[in-house]
């Protein structure tokens, strides 16, 4: 059975290939023909760049294209539409819309970016105060989004606003699809600690989205947020990665190159070895286990351990460093970065103080640890019930 | 490094499922409490209800009547027994004495002990340690010199695991420059055992004097392959470890769900649950480095890295576990009554046994060339 | 001024010694006419134990009794009744009362213990649920407490319990003088992790108080009790002792005598040598602060860093010990043991677990300092104005 | 050791207010924003502000000119100017250097430099540091030759506070076995001097080399001279960190009794408050160390101890408390316009250039051998 299938996406693959040699087309064309001949998101129904089959067989079609020196940069650079936007469309999007969007998100013809969290970055959907207003066919979006990448290059805006202030917080919420450069969307550059601006302000005044926009049904925001929410929270921390690497070899190599044989510094080094390897091998076995069939806490776990390591180890990379760990080579200037590759590790303390806040604080991720996996009580919640616009917020 | 796999098979959720019923029913933490108050914390009932399990015998190879088993299954069965802090020689004996001799022993030899052992109708245990912070065995005094072909040993061992109660004494004595094990049988002259009041009352210890004893046998190997054992002694203290740290966790769960304060369950205080998570957090990390030392014991670079791994993560994440979990249950934690102290005690002392989690990073420092 | 008190209170004392001379006098002879002299509590009023002088006199009274040789031990083995229950009858006690209770109480003619905690030993008042019933001139007593030491052998317990049910958890709460031999009151040793019963349980079972046993009103049981429990707080951490003293003294000692020299062990005693003098000259600066009437937060800060240092270093002691530390010299008996003061650093592994519960939780006293120093808003209580008995327990 | 009182005096509560109210008009973090963006991160306007406050001659005796005060009014100065990240050479123009001189110069020597440095005219620097972990000064190679009755400097001085505006450097160089500390006038020939940007743009750095440059003089003292100069620097170093502490606590509790989520007061979840409360005992002792050194800069003896106390619990008080302030402000904290990150920068700066904290607890176990 599995090998039936294997051999049809091949089969596929084949094709692709021979009718586009990836050395003489360009990858445009290229990603057009994978995306018309169902190889783009395999899962996907035919006729929206899949094939209806598991959603596994994804890596074999990228493994043969990367072995082929086709390229699936699409999948990284506008991540926020192929690897997050996509599937919101799938799940919840009409055949209209994935036929009019999906393509060119594939094609990176057009970017993506998405629109979630506010000022203050709440971990609460309360703090979502965006408010979109119907009128006739379109609707009426006013307020402030933040922390949005991309934004200065997406053609497309995956957005979610309150329709209606008077329902209960989760339930005022309605997903849309906004384009970009549409009049009355101002994009500004959010600059970080680092002085780097990673990521963007965008706002939102008497903007107007076409009801066609829409994704899903009015006040269902919050139920299509939860798709792209836990894809990006799985992407972050769950992943597994060979021993020794990430932050923790930055650690190791300067340690090695500095001659230091310091027995204190020796020992806190080797101890965020073991608690980084034991973080990695816990996310070995729970993906194992979920291959199984048997659910863990993984998931939170993973975010949680990758956000507290990667401090550490950041800071504790400075300390080794003594005095050097007090430069900071380029200086700071207020730019929009072009990569996060090259970072110095004296930016890398900086930046990776925002890990245990992005994509779920680690107090939330404490809170789903405790209340999802352990079954503990929740909060007394105050604001339960309460319509939106009743709730005590700031 | 061989690819391992963590998911649990058929046979080892049958090890697992048939070890804690019996555990439950022939061992549970009341059982624990009456063995853990006798003199000798031995109870030969439960000793021979283990031989009948096969566990006495469960690394011991079928040539020699044991199930051939190894330290994966062994695993299984330790997590068990940390769960309920089981009493009695079982580490002592059917682990670190019975990997000695299958690590070091001739075929001679393994056949002429293996079998009692395996039975349980033998009790052996390693004695190894002198000084209080010398796992390294840098200063070993106990020596053994060769005289018309017999050994004779001379000196004193410290830290026995249950010496009082063993049949058969692996003595870790200098031989020149080098480190040799010998097999004493405990009933021979000039040999002296003496029981000493321990932080664990469930896993007991002696000291163990020599003065000129003569050694029934010599194994082979020096430094190398006591090292050896030492490391897989230390996987399996770690599986034991987090069978314990998971029962922590569960009960100090438990007990934040229904214990009530200011009208609520403490569990819903984010000074509790939090504490909850990050336990279990702590706990599944410690589960990975066990689980997965005692999957590449076959493979001597790879357990030089995860063994010491194994051996500071899980000590470090138990001790936190029953300590952290005292405070969440308040003054009734506090009580001899209440579990709790049960494993405080375990978690303490066995983050000690086999050297502290700084020594065991040192060795890790080493096995990683940091 | 003060130099005219200072002098009075010397004459009281000359001729406290001078009538009773410390070589020839019996210490319950002279605590007796220390108390008859107003030198006993010299800020309780004249006939009652003192002379109505500023609290900070008693330190010159006590000096002066040592260094003449005079006990005053009194204080200490009496704590409960010396340092305590006399501080509840100057506060709230008739004069009968006083003049019934002080003076043996200050002879130790009549040991005292404080029977406010229950099983479960909990943080809230809640959890206090032994009952006292009014039966014509007496009350009916029944329920039990927990953690009372000396309860074995006092002659009069303190005793909280609740009169009214059916009031919010705070006012249903009366304070009696119990008699400790009466009839149905029953005292168990309750053995802790250690082995030692260093408390105890008492079980009252129709146990009878006279009404003339009351202190304060029917429902002032709560107002009585904080009397106790903040002498009982400040007592412990709050009080100023020499560098290096106390526990950490112990770890020194052991590390010198073990001669040790690794590096980390080092590294990681003097980290625990500084923390604990920096908690100890916060306390002396608070202290100083607060004569200067410069109020601060080191009441709370004192016992937490107390609890928690002395954890820290009590296990840090053992890993210092190394396979010692696994060892438990006298090993394990159910006993009431006599003096704590020689506890092998094993037991005080043990014991000191309860420091962080005993005396307010370190949650409390975390919760106390952000609420009533840094002015946090307190937790959502789902309980409040509840009648006792309609609050969730277990 | 003499009796040290710790509550503020009149005159302390004087120095505080008035140190307070000149920084909050004149140095806000307004203010602070501008400054560190400029090219060399020194202010003159303010600079000049700081000389008729008399906070630039504070520490020089009166008879040069200053206002022959002590560390303990320093310390207050210091304190206030944490607690808005002050930028600008004071650090390292009227403590560190200003100390070298006091503690190292002859008289000559002071009245020949001191009005200067004590009027704010001129800008001083103390060189010593060359590799990155070597606080210790033992692998110094900067060295100094007298050749004629003039000594010749050359080598390379890194990590060099506010070097790039300064008019005077101090250096310390190698003469023969041991240390020496020379004047050298920042216009001597064959000096260079280059700024490098920093992790902490309000203390900037420069390297200073210098190919045989001719010093203008030579302070007495060697070794230990130095060393109590840079202690008396690591004691006034943990003033200016709990002062930043101690906005950094305030701005976060601020923060959290205000800020809402889940329709409550962030600061009435356990998760932040238990961990303001924390924030608070760290930084009440990290003012207890900081002012008790600053209270027995006299005591030799005492002084070996307190300073490396101060240095290593300010250090790791101020640089957690600035990391959890971050994450209790969540994104907004992480942005370029909060002041979240001013605080964070200058903490784990300050906690690295006179030693880290384990380097200063080096010290503290030989003042205390242990």
């Amino acid at each position: 059975m599995t090998d039936t299938i294997e051999r049809r996406v091949d089969t596929v693959v084949d094709e692709l290939l021979a009718t586009h040699p990836p050395a003489t087309t360009s990858d445009q064309e290229l990603w057009g023909a994978q995306y018309d001949l169902g190889v783009a998101w395999v899962w996907h129904p035919e006729g929206f760049g899949g094939l209806g089959l598991p959603r596994k067989y994804q890596n074999q079609v990228n493994r043969r294209l990367t072995d082929a020196g086709a390229s699936v940069l699409n999948r990284y650079q506008n991540l926020l539409g192929v690897g997050m936007g996509a599937g919101v469309l799938a799940a919840h999007g009409t055949d209209d819309q994935k036929r009019r969007w999906l393509r060119p998100m594939f094609t990176m013809e057009d970017m993506w970016c998405q629109m979630f969290s506010e000022p203050g970055a709440g971990s609460d959907v309360a703090g979502l105060a965006t408010s979109a207003v119907r009128d006739g066919e379109e609707w009426v979006v006013n307020g402030q989004k933040a922390w949005t990448t991309l934004a200065h290059v997406a053609k497309w805006g995956l957005l979610i606003a309150r329709t209606d202030p008077s329902a209960v917080k989760h339930e005022g919420l309605t997903y849309f699809v906004i384009d970009m450069n549409s009049e009355g969307v101002d994009v500004r550059p959010l600059y970080q600690i680092t002085g780097e601006a990673e990521f963007n302000e965008v706002f939102f005044n008497d903007a107007r989205v076409p009801d066609e926009n829409r994704i899903d049904a009015v006040g269902a925001g919050w139920r299509v947020a939860l798709t792209t929410l836990m894809n990006e929270r799985v992407a972050i921390g769950g992943n597994t990665v060979p021993r020794g690497s990430g932050r923790i070899s930055e650690a190791i190599d300067i340690w090695r190159e500095s001659g230091e044989d310091d027995p204190v510094l020796r020992d806190e080094l080797v101890h965020l070895w073991a608690e980084v390897e034991a973080a990695r091998l816990t996310a070995i076995r729970a993906n194992e286990m979920a291959d199984a069939g048997i659910p863990g806490p993984e998931g939170s776990t993973g975010k949680l351990a990758w956000a507290s390591h990667n401090k550490e180890i950041a800071s504790f990379i400075l300390d080794m460093m003594g005095l050097d760990g007090t430069l900071y080579p380029g200086g700071y200037e207020l730019v929009r970065p072009t990569s996060f590759d090259q970072r110095t590790p004296q930016a890398s303390f900086l930046r990776t103080r925002a890990n245990s806040i992005e994509g779920g604080t680690s107090e939330i991720m404490l809170n789903i640890l405790a209340e999802r996996v352990l079954g503990l009580p929740s909060e007394p919640r105050t604001d339960k019930g309460l319509p939106w616009n009743e709730v005590p917020r700031g | 490094m061989a690819e391992v796999t963590y998911a649990p098979t058929e046979d080892l959720d049958l090890i697992r499922s048939t070890t804690r019923q019996f555990l439950e029913e022939k061992a549970d933490l009341g059982v624990v409490r009456r063995v853990m108050m006798t003199d000798d914390g031995h109870d030969r009932g439960l000793w021979s209800g283990f031989s009948e399990m096969g566990w006495t015998g469960l690394l011991v190879p079928e040539d020699y009547g044991g199930a051939g088993l190894g330290y994966l299954e062994l695993s299984v069965v330790l997590d068990e027994m940390g769960r309920l802090v089981t009493p009695g020689p079982f580490f002592a004996s059917a682990v670190v004495a019975t990997t000695a001799m299958i690590e070091l022993g001739s075929s001679d030899q393994q056949e002429r002990w293996l079998p009692a052992m395996a039975s349980g109708e033998k009790v052996a245990t390693l004695g190894v340690f002198e000084k209080a912070r010398d796992w390294g065995l840098e200063h070993l005094r106990t020596s053994a010199v060769e005289e018309a072909g017999v050994w004779k040993l001379s000196g004193t061992k410290r830290y026995v695991l249950d010496g009082h109660v063993a049949d058969l004494l692996f003595v870790v004595a200098k031989v020149g420059d080098g480190l040799g094990v010998f097999v004493v049988e405990a009933d021979s002259p000039g040999l002296t055992v003496s029981q000493v009041p321990v932080l664990d009352p469930t896993r007991r210890q002696a000291v163990v004097e020599l003065d000129n004893v003569v050694a029934a046998a010599r194994l082979q190997g020096g430094s190398s392959g006591l090292a050896r054992v030492l490391r897989l002694g230390s996987v399996a203290l770690a599986c034991e470890q987090v069978g314990g740290a998971q029962r922590v966790l569960e009960s100090t769960v438990a007990y934040a769900r229904t214990r009530h304060q200011f009208g609520r369950p403490i569990g819903s205080f984010q000074a509790v649950k939090h504490r909850c998570a990050e336990m279990l957090m702590k706990v599944e990390h410690a589960k990975s480095v066990a689980y997965h030392a005692a999957r590449v014991t076959d493979d001597l670079d790879e357990l030089d890295i995860a063994s010491p791994l194994a051996a500071s993560v899980s000590s470090e994440a138990y001790l936190w576990a029953a300590g952290e979990s005292i405070q969440i249950h308040g003054g009734i934690g506090f009580t001899w009554e209440h579990e709790a102290h049960l494993y405080l005690k375990r978690a303490k002392s066995a983050s000690l046994l086999l050297g502290d989690p700084r020594f065991h990073r040192s060795l890790l420092a080493e096995a990683l060339s940091l």
